[in-house]
């Protein structure tokens, strides 16, 4: 059937957008949380079906995993009680709703005519003979180290930060 | 002739050692200096008219003054028979009013100042008579103006004084404007300011027209009127008259000095000196006649009514001035000087005599408050009462002769306007008469009105002031006798009776009168009988029928209030150029100028700046998202212009 | 370039004249500010010095030649051809040694009426005197712009400072004013010195002939520097805040010396540099200056302060000033310049005397005043040499300036030199009203106790009255200067303007 | 076979619907959830471009992405909690502290 590819991209793409205006549209923070954790499978599987394995799994692992059970937590400090009465939306946002429009349907005015440029080395083949994560260990820690290493120090910045800027102030009643 | 510097410099040593060491050293003893100092200037001035007599004439310069490019001048002096007889005028009538002064301004606190006031006035006097070129005559012309200033508002804590002094001096200053822009024009016609260059080269400019301000005219004519501009201003005519009657709050020695005898006849010097310029255009001495007239008929108007007897006898100045004006015009040079000549003698009397009889009266002015004042004072009256006659222009006295002759000339002039100012000269003479014997009568005849204090304290004024009131009273007679027409000469059967215009013909020239004896005759006795009867007139009027006066005056109330103030030339003065003055320059420069124009835009553009960075300052809410959608709308626009750049 | 004569006098008596107040500044830091005695006297000594400094600069000059004289020169910032290029010629000589003479008097008046801050008064005081000379001595055009900037500094704060009520208000607009305009000479400079090949010799720029639409550009940027300085016409609102607020001290300096850089800078800059523009833009420049004679004098009969109405009488005479400058003429310019002088003594005396009542009554309102004349009569009558001398009375040196003005106006253009000449009447009117009301009418009861002119007033007096009658009986010690160097500068714009640009034509042009 | 455009059109619509997010919600929370969810609508172009360039550095990028993302998201939130902790709302338009 040759028209597979295209009806899953279909399903993904469909399934992201609705997801991720669910994301920011709910009432319910912690009802966000969880349609943007549905959100990152569908882009994981969406990188898997781009063959970026790899990728896929730093994906669920450190998005859906990590980042938003952190979300979670700090969502969960909220009172909730309160929140759901509050009104969502700031007092400007048609004007939001048209720039946004606006990028986007600029955006979407070039992508329409965008030509692929000159083939890279690494053909898919290639990637699944070696794995893709060899590949890119293979990458990340020949050419790329240097930035690989300052990624490694951001992370310990945020880390440090985290705790300084989160830590009860005990001194400071 | 060799010293004559000694004349103008005496008095300014005079002044100076009264002004420096005045206040601490002479203080009552600041007469001698003056009076020695005049005294011997007065000696150098009759052995100098000596000179001119005999022939010798002068012109010399003493030092450069400016030097600009090609505009040369110097401080220098020129003698001639002009100056000659200027210079006896101006020394003789001050000497003998600094004497009278020493009476007269006895236990003044001023008194050094006044003495030395009077002393730079004589210097600056005969600087501007003796000068050799416009600019030192300008000299001596604004000299003398700022000596008026001064003696004007002598007693300065008197605002009446001090605004008298003011306004003449300002008023002065507009007849000195036209004088200024008349030197410039000579200039820049002759390419000097001295006389002798200029009054030689006048005839071959004759015809030349000017391009002034616009206009083409005729130059002669351009720089004749500009210059009697100046003497408008400073001879009180017409236009510009109305400071002289307020310079009466000066003490009365300066009124006789400088407000009868020397300083307001500059402005006929000024147009006997330049007679070459006058004589070239018809036009000016026209004008120069018909102001004289018109202002000797409007003063002596005026004279008929006023009260004050300092105020009558300065408008019988301005008159008297109108008619020297009014010889000049009409050609007549020798006999509007001659007049000049025999009216400071006895003008400068009856200022003397209002003096000693004001000093008498502890400064009371009406002469509705006086009245018998023969008896108490008969030296005053009598010298008043020649004077009087002289100026009615009876024959024998100093004024018939002057008086006759401009009339005669006026008469008999080619001057087309010349039988028209011979009618108005006649009539002045008739109301000369009249008002000056209305004083006479009114102040010495009749019963005291005064009040009963004033009566008793009247007295004959001490010696040093009745001395010069004989002396001037018989140059008041006998100054005429020198220029007695040549008609009456052939009557008598001496050949060149008229001394005085053989005298001064090398420097004003002749008259080219045409007209027969009888007719010369018939002026004469027209003359007369003006005068005549003028006297007749008032002693009817104030002797016989006292009440009269009141019942006229009653009649023609409408035309009383009118002469009495003036015909409100100063009020239309002050209507016209004084109060829009001040107008604009409250609202209309700085109300509108200053601060609405350009404060508004020197303080109003660092406000507007301030104002647009207030709304500047408003899109800084403080809310995130406001500044992410502006972020936002910036990706979107530079998107936009990405993409549509290369469409 | 003209050949600059060498200094004959052997030792760089032009840069010792700008230093030595400056030294005297330094001087003065070094004292405590408690010992006032001490400091007022360091300070007197040191003007005195620098007077003393000037008059050998009035004997060895030389009168015969209009090529700069005292030159001394001597590489800055080789980088861009700049030099410490000194000199003077008959212009600009005379207004040195009224600058030091000026200081002397200051220092004098402001005796015991500057109370606060003594020390830094009299350092800003011969700081600013420094700076004056500087300007008037400086052939280098960056030099002159450092000089020109230096004067505003010590200035602003004299009026900030020490002045009156609202002072800051009035320092800073004189600041603002002064620097928009010196902005745009700036850029100016710099044209000439691009185009010019990189210098800023005075002299060398003066023998150039530039283009004729750049020669006009320039002459307005210099307009804006030295017009507000003059002030002429419409941007002249500065001067009577400035006078209002700034102490005596500072308003005799500021009417004596500071106003007559603007003047100075049209004869040495505008005229020579740019012949053909200033050719082109006399009737511009003299109706300005007419305007400025008579809206300067009709303001004074409606103004009630005492120092505001002298400030714009000042305006007034300048407006004479610059008439006299731009009829191109000999008389009108050697009157004009002849002016600065007499304008310089006449009003710096003026504002030395309102200082002395000032100090006593410590009120500037004329209604406040009355019978002066009867309380202190010396001072009075030195009062009135001054007002005559403002008026143009002939025998002192307003009427030599003035009578020179006019006549050179007249020769220029018949109606500027008829409603110049208007002037001296509105003068006799304000000078005398304000005489009156202050001096003679019956005495007011703030006036009453007041004691006449002590010695040390009478000496600040002096000098300015023996100066009013030297110049108005012989003024050709002063005229004697200018002859040649008026010459020149008068060939030099004429000539440099005789490349057949028809003056119609330009005006067209620039209304266009 | 999908052209490349189609992921790059859905790249841009989430991108869009982040940015929508971001400037619309009051809730600061939410707020940061759509930076994740424009940092996603990029990693998804990034892969695809990895994939039809075949060529790895679009991965290298993403794998940057997200550790950066890590970072600012645990910053990020411990200054809400410290926001939180002193204000005690998350709304964004109750703290305008920095008005001008």
């Amino acid at each position: 059937m040759t028209m597979l590819p295209q009806l899953i991209f279909g399903y993904f793409a469909a399934v992201i957008v609705l997801l991720s205006l669910l994301v920011i549209t709910r009432k319910n923070p912690v009802h966000s949380v969880m349609w943007m954790l549905l959100l990152f499978f569908h882009i994981a599987a969406m990188y898997l079906f781009l063959n970026a394995e790899f990728i896929a799994a730093i994906q669920v692992i450190v998005y859906a995993g990590a980042i938003l059970v952190l979300f979670l937590f700090v969502v969960l400090l909220l009172n909730l009680k309160e929140e759901l009465e509050a009104d969502r939306f700031v007092g400007s946002w048609p004007v939001a709703v048209l720039v946004s429009g606006g990028i986007f349907l600029g955006l979407a005015s070039v992508l329409r005519s965008f030509v692929i440029g000159r083939q890279g080395s690494f053909t898919v083949e290639l990637i699944q003979k070696v794995t893709h994560t060899k590949t890119l260990g293979l990458i990340m820690y020949t050419e790329y180290l240097f930035p690989f290493e300052i990624a490694s120090l951001i992370l310990l910045i945020a880390v440090i930060g985290a705790i300084v800027l989160a830590k009860k102030r005990m001194r400071s009643h | 002739m060799q010293h004559y510097l000694l004349i103008p410099f005496l008095p300014f040593a005079a002044f100076l050692i009264n002004i420096l060491f005045g206040r601490m050293l002479l203080k009552e003893k600041a007469h001698w200096v003056s009076i020695l100092a005049v005294a011997v200037s007065w000696v150098v001035s009759v052995m100098t008219l000596l000179d001119v007599i005999s022939g010798k004439t002068l012109n010399q310069d003493v030092y450069t003054w400016i030097l600009s490019g090609n505009f040369r001048v110097s401080v220098g002096f020129l003698i001639d028979q002009l100056t000659a007889v200027m210079l006896i005028v101006v020394t003789t009538c001050s000497m003998l009013i600094h004497i009278y002064s020493v009476g007269y301004m006895h236990g003044d606190s001023g008194y050094y100042r006044f003495f030395s006031y009077l002393s730079l006035f004589t210097f600056c006097m005969l600087m501007l008579v003796m000068a050799n070129n416009f600019l030192q005559l300008y000299f001596g012309w604004e000299g003398v103006g700022l000596c008026s200033y001064f003696l004007i508002g002598y007693y300065f804590d008197k605002k009446s004084a001090s605004d008298a002094g003011k306004k003449a001096f300002i008023v002065n200053r507009f007849g000195d404007f036209g004088f200024g822009i008349g030197i410039f024009v000579i200039f820049l016609t002759f390419g000097t300011v001295y006389y002798e260059p200029v009054f030689s080269q006048a005839a071959g400019f004759a015809t030349k027209s000017i391009n002034f301000l616009g206009y083409d005219l005729h130059l002669m004519t351009v720089i004749a009127l500009l210059l009697f501009c100046g003497s408008i201003g400073k001879s009180a005519q017409m236009p510009l008259h109305v400071w002289l009657p307020d310079a009466m709050e000066g003490p009365t020695p300066v009124s006789a000095l400088i407000h009868a005898a020397t300083m307001v006849t500059a402005g006929v010097f000024l147009v006997a000196r330049c007679n070459a310029i006058f004589s070239l255009s018809e036009l000016a001495l026209t004008i120069v006649a018909l102001t004289g007239a018109i202002t000797s008929l409007f003063a002596a108007s005026i004279g008929l009514v006023q009260n004050d007897i300092k105020r009558i006898i300065a408008y019988s100045t301005i008159s008297q001035l109108g008619y020297m004006f009014l010889a000049c015009g009409v050609g007549g040079y020798t006999a509007g000087v001659f007049h000049l000549y025999t009216h400071a003698f006895f003008k400068a009397l009856l200022f003397l005599c209002a003096g000693s009889v004001m000093h008498a009266m502890a400064g009371e002015l009406n002469l509705h408050k006086m009245g018998g004042l023969k008896k108490y004072m008969p030296v005053t009256y009598i010298t008043m009462l020649l004077a009087s006659l002289s100026i009615a222009g009876i024959p024998g006295f100093a004024g018939f002769f002057s008086k006759d002759e401009i009339l005669w000339l006026a008469y008999s002039s080619t001057n087309p306007v010349g039988k028209f100012v011979w009618l108005i000269g006649t009539l002045v003479a008739f109301l000369t008469a009249f008002y000056s014997f209305r004083l006479i009568f009114l102040t010495f005849h009749g019963s005291f009105r005064g009040t009963h204090e004033q009566e008793h304290h009247l007295h004959e004024s001490p010696k040093t002031m009745t001395v010069p009131l004989m002396l001037l009273c018989i140059g008041a007679i006998a100054s005429g006798w020198i220029g007695i027409s040549n008609l009456i000469g052939e009557l008598v059967g001496i050949e060149h009776l008229n001394w005085f215009t053989g005298f001064m013909q090398p420097v004003l020239g002749h008259p080219e009168g045409h007209g027969t004896h009888a007719e010369e005759w018939g002026v004469m006795l027209i003359s007369i009988m003006a005068g005549v009867s003028g006297i007749g007139l008032a002693y009817y009027l104030y002797i016989k029928r006292p009440e009269l006066p009141d019942k006229i005056m009653a009649q023609f109330s409408t035309a009383h209030r009118v002469l009495f103030n003036k015909y409100y030339v100063d009020e239309l003065y002050d209507l016209l150029i004084i109060r829009p003055a001040l107008w604009t320059a409250k609202n209309v420069l700085i109300g509108v100028g200053d601060v609405r124009i350009i404060e508004a835009i020197v303080n109003g553009v660092p406000a507007s700046i301030g104002g647009f960075s207030k709304q500047l300052r408003r899109l800084q809410t403080g809310l995130l998202q406001h500044y992410a959608t502006i972020m936002a709308m910036g990706l979107f626009v530079i998107g936009a212009f990405m993409l549509l750049r290369n469409w | 370039m003209d050949q600059a004569t060498v200094n004959t006098l052997g030792f760089p008596i032009l840069s010792l004249l700008i230093f030595l107040p400056v030294a005297g500044a330094l001087g003065l830091l070094l004292m405590k500010s408690s010992q006032e005695g001490l400091i007022r006297m360091f300070a007197l000594l040191v003007s005195i010095a620098g007077f003393l400094l000037s008059l050998p600069l009035f004997t060895a000059f030389d009168k015969t030649t209009h090529a700069m004289q005292f030159v001394e020169r001597h590489a800055w910032i080789p980088a861009w051809n700049i030099n410490y290029h000194l000199g003077l010629d008959g212009i600009s000589i005379l207004f040195v040694l009224l600058s030091t003479l000026v200081t002397i008097l200051c220092i004098l008046i402001s005796w015991n009426s500057i109370k606060v801050k003594v020390k830094e008064f009299y350092i800003s005081l011969l700081v600013v005197e420094a700076a004056m000379i500087g300007v008037f001595c400086s052939l280098d055009f960056f030099l002159f712009y450092i000089f020109w900037e230096a004067m505003l500094i010590p200035m602003y704060l004299l009026i900030g400072v020490w002045g009156g009520p609202n002072r800051i208000y009035a320092a800073v607009k004189f600041f603002l004013f002064t620097l928009v305009g010196s902005v745009l000479m700036l850029v100016g400079i710099i044209v000439l010195y691009l185009y010019s090949g990189g210098t800023f010799n005075i002299l060398e720029l003066s023998t150039r002939i530039y283009p004729y639409d750049m020669q006009l550009w320039l002459f307005w940027a210099f307009f804006a520097a030295f017009a507000v300085k003059v002030p002429m016409f419409p941007v002249h609102t500065w001067l009577p805040d400035a006078h209002t607020e700034a102490p005596t001290a500072g308003s005799v300096i500021l009417a004596a010396v500071l106003i007559k850089m603007g003047a100075y800078g049209f004869l040495r800059f505008s005229l020579p540099i740019l012949p053909e523009a200033s050719k082109a833009m006399t009737p511009v420049m003299i109706t300005l200056s007419v305007i400025a004679i008579i809206y300067g004098g009709i303001i004074c009969l409606a103004q009630t302060d005492l120092k505001r109405l002298i400030a714009y009488s000042s305006v007034s005479h300048m407006g004479f000033v610059t008439l006299g400058i731009f009829a191109l003429n000999v008389q009108g310019m050697e009157g004009g310049i002849l002016q600065m002088i007499n304008h310089g003594i006449v009003t710096g005396g003026l504002f030395l005397g309102v200082g002395v009542i000032y100090d006593r009554t410590h009120t500037r309102q004329i209604s406040d005043y009355g019978g002066v004349a009867s309380v202190m009569p010396v001072y009075a009558s030195l009062f009135i040499v001054f007002t005559f001398a403002s008026i143009g009375l002939p025998a002192t040196n307003g009427f030599i300036g003035e009578f020179l003005i006019l006549l050179g106006g007249f020769k220029a253009n018949q109606w500027a030199g008829v409603l110049a000449a208007s002037g001296i009447i509105i003068g006799a009117g304000y000078m005398l009203w304000l005489y009156q009301r202050v001096f003679f009418m019956e005495t007011s009861e703030k006036v009453s106790g007041l004691h006449d002119l002590d010695t040390r007033e009478l000496i600040a007096l002096l000098p300015m009255v023996i100066l009013i009658f030297w110049i108005g009986i012989y003024p050709d010690t002063f005229l004697g200067f200018m002859h040649e160097s008026v010459r020149h500068l008068l060939e030099r714009v004429n000539s440099g303007s005789a490349h057949g640009v028809s003056v119609a034509k330009n005006i067209v042009e620039i209304l266009k | 076979m999908v052209p490349l455009n189609w992921y790059l059109i859905l790249s841009a619509a989430v991108f869009s619907i982040g940015i929508f997010g971001f400037l619309t919600r009051r809730n600061i929370i939410i707020m940061f959830m759509s930076i994740e969810l424009m940092l996603n609508a990029v990693n998804i172009s990034l892969v695809a471009f990895s994939h039809y360039l075949q060529d790895l550095r679009g991965h290298v990028l993403v794998f940057f992405i997200i550790t950066v993302a890590a970072a600012e998201a645990s910053i990020g939130l411990a200054i809400i909690i410290a926001l939180f902790r002193n204000k005690n709302t998350v709304h964004v338009d109750e703290m305008n502290e920095m008005k001008g």
